[in-house]
């Protein structure tokens, strides 16, 4: 008789044009996340999980199974990534991954373009009432945090920085808009861009930015 | 708003007391903004109820304080300096209707929001490097597996290459009758064409000269070409390995043999 | 979100002396093993997990978790470590595709095939005037572009070559007869707009020859 093990009837790869199962696209995605230390974008998903497959619905019931474990799925912007939970960073000691101290100009400068993206070298000034260092936003792009964003239309078409997802990875933020108490610094009025009030005549030199009142207390201009 | 009587709160010597303390700081600064924000935390109010002219004093006397230490400040610190003590006669004297300039009051209030908007943002750096890190409280895998990379190669073509290919392949022959179509010649190729397929039955060895094809052993002329590019062609064959060559002795007769390897 | 301070109820240290309970270990042991760059030996385990606690029954029940699953947890030598699981080791490649032009070689020889089908490479030889590399046609076979045909009935019986199915549909051409020919083709500038000189005789001397249709225009084919 036949008494072998194996039912081959029951094997996913006889129907080769049909997506596998839910649950079988659930473990590939669980593979294919815990390969990779960087974020996976949920397209480079779905192109390296068999034809057919939807890994948004499979992701959700991956999220679900890791919800309270010892590591957790988490976004990053469009990609996904499993990271160890936060409550257990004291046993992390040994994996801590020693970062060049950031001087205090650059977390300021990193803040300001989280805060208010997209935003252009002369903004940061007129926020921070100083000058940016070049080597400030080098080691902020370097570090890959911050990239340029579209040139704003404006004289001189400055160019615009913004921050990558990199550096919402490093942070643990889903996106951009998670930023903490971002909606509060809105409302209070304070990721306007505010201009200093009219000058009368020094208000014309105002409109190139770019040099004159890089302190830009109102009116120091010139 | 600005314009508050705890203006006088801060007597000149307290304010100098502060301006000696940070000026032992003056390069721990970030800029003039700075100072004037950490001028006003001694208001210890809320920065929107701040006296922007208190502040403004604070400020020069610092100024005044660091001159008489012979510390040089930084050009941007003299600059707010200038335009704080014209925001401050701003403020004090009553506006003058033919200044056609923003009001005290709105220079004033514009500073208040420069200094909560700093300090804003400070709060949310802090805020920012204060959250679980990557890398610090927060781990990526620690063995990634690596995803080869199998390169395959596609090949495309259009029909355009695929027609361009032909009509250069044809134009190449349209001259053919010029230089090639002459009667008495047998060219290599043609040669070539002829033996390949022939060599199969050459099991023995044969004369060179029974491959000559019809009608070109009569013309001397014509015998002469077709020996010549049928040895040749044969050459060529056997450099490809398909069949062995043999000649007796000089000028004996020249012959062929398919290569015995496929037995 | 996962910026907020824990409850300080479930803090494991706040039982100084007492080990955590054991799904509180596993979710350690899980992280702890995620998160290293090499596998953990078991004392190691209980080395960096709080006092008292058993990492082997912890192990134990992980493996019973991940059984099953995309990830497996996998003894290495006398420590362990998280692998994809065998079955999606696929997963793990990625193809990438390089879109390449074909060799000037290749699309004479695809073109010789198609305007002359059927063809045997010494045809196609003296065509081209110069040698196929064996390499050339099975790139074509390979592509699916060309296939063989049906034996010539001459001496040596050779092969012959045909275009296929999927050449068509790459080309978008119905048959091999919708090949534009060759007065369309000069029509098209392809050609030179030299006349050419004595086409109609150089036609005939060339049909004198052994394959009399090696020249044929397109569709005429036998």
């Amino acid at each position: 008789m036949n008494d072998t093990p194996q039912a081959p009837d029951d094997l996913p790869n006889d129907s080769l044009f049909d997506a596998p199962p839910l649950a079988e696209q659930e473990r590939m995605v669980e593979a294919v996340l815990f390969a990779s230390a960087e974020p996976v974008m949920e397209k480079e998903l779905a192109a390296r999980l068999p034809h057919g497959s939807d890994p948004a619905k499979a992701l959700v019931l991956l999220e679900k199974r890791y919800e309270g474990r010892g590591v957790r799925l988490v976004r990053v912007g469009g990609a996904w990534a499993f990271r160890t939970a936060p409550d257990l960073s004291f046993l992390m000691r040994r994996e801590v991954v020693e970062t060049r101290k950031l001087s205090r100009a650059a977390i300021e400068t990193l803040a300001i373009i989280a805060y208010h993206q997209p935003v252009t070298r002369a903004e940061i000034e007129e926020i921070r009432g100083v000058g940016v260092n070049r080597g400030t936003i080098d080691q902020l792009l370097e570090m890959d945090w911050v990239r340029l964003g579209r040139r704003r239309m404006t004289p001189g078409r400055p160019v615009t920085f913004v921050v990558t997802e990199t550096f919402l990875d490093h942070f643990g933020l889903e996106s951009a808009r998670d930023l903490p108490g971002l909606k509060e610094l809105r409302a209070a009025g304070l990721l306007d861009n505010r201009p200093p009030p009219a000058e009368g005549e020094a208000q014309e030199t105002d409109g190139s930015e770019e040099d004159g009142d890089l302190f830009a207390p109102p009116g120091s201009g010139d | 708003m600005s314009e508050t009587p705890e203006t006088g709160n801060v007597t000149e010597i307290d304010a100098r007391r502060a301006a000696e303390a940070l000026i032992v700081d003056v390069d721990g600064f970030e800029g003039p903004l700075d100072l004037l924000l950490s001028l006003s935390r001694t208001q210890k109010v809320d920065l929107r109820r701040i006296s922007v002219l208190a502040l403004a004093e604070q400020y020069l006397v610092f100024v005044d304080k660091a001159r008489e230490l012979r510390i040089e400040l930084a050009a941007d610190y003299l600059v707010m300096a200038a335009w704080l003590a014209y925001l401050k006669s701003r403020l004090l004297l009553p506006p003058d209707p033919a200044d056609e300039g923003p009001s005290g009051e709105d220079m004033a209030a514009h500073l208040a929001f420069q200094l909560e908007r700093l300090e804003a943002m400070r709060d949310a750096a802090a805020r920012l490097m204060g959250r679980d890190r990557l890398g610090r409280d927060v781990f990526a895998r620690g063995q990634p597996e690596t995803v080869g990379r199998v390169r395959r190669a596609q090949f495309t073509a259009s029909l355009l290459d695929l027609m361009q290919a032909y009509a250069r392949l044809r134009t190449k022959d349209d001259f053919r009758p010029f230089v090639m179509d002459r009667n008495a010649i047998l060219t290599m190729e043609e040669a070539l064409a002829r033996l390949r397929p022939l060599i199969g039955y050459a099991g023995e060895w044969t004369d060179l000269a029974s491959y000559l094809p019809d009608g070109w052993t009569a013309d001397p002329l014509r015998r002469r070409s077709a020996l010549a590019s049928t040895f040749a062609a044969a050459l060529e064959l056997a450099k490809a390995g398909q069949l062995e060559l043999d000649q007796a002795e000089n000028f004996a007769p020249i012959r062929l043999r398919a290569t015995r390897d496929k037995a």
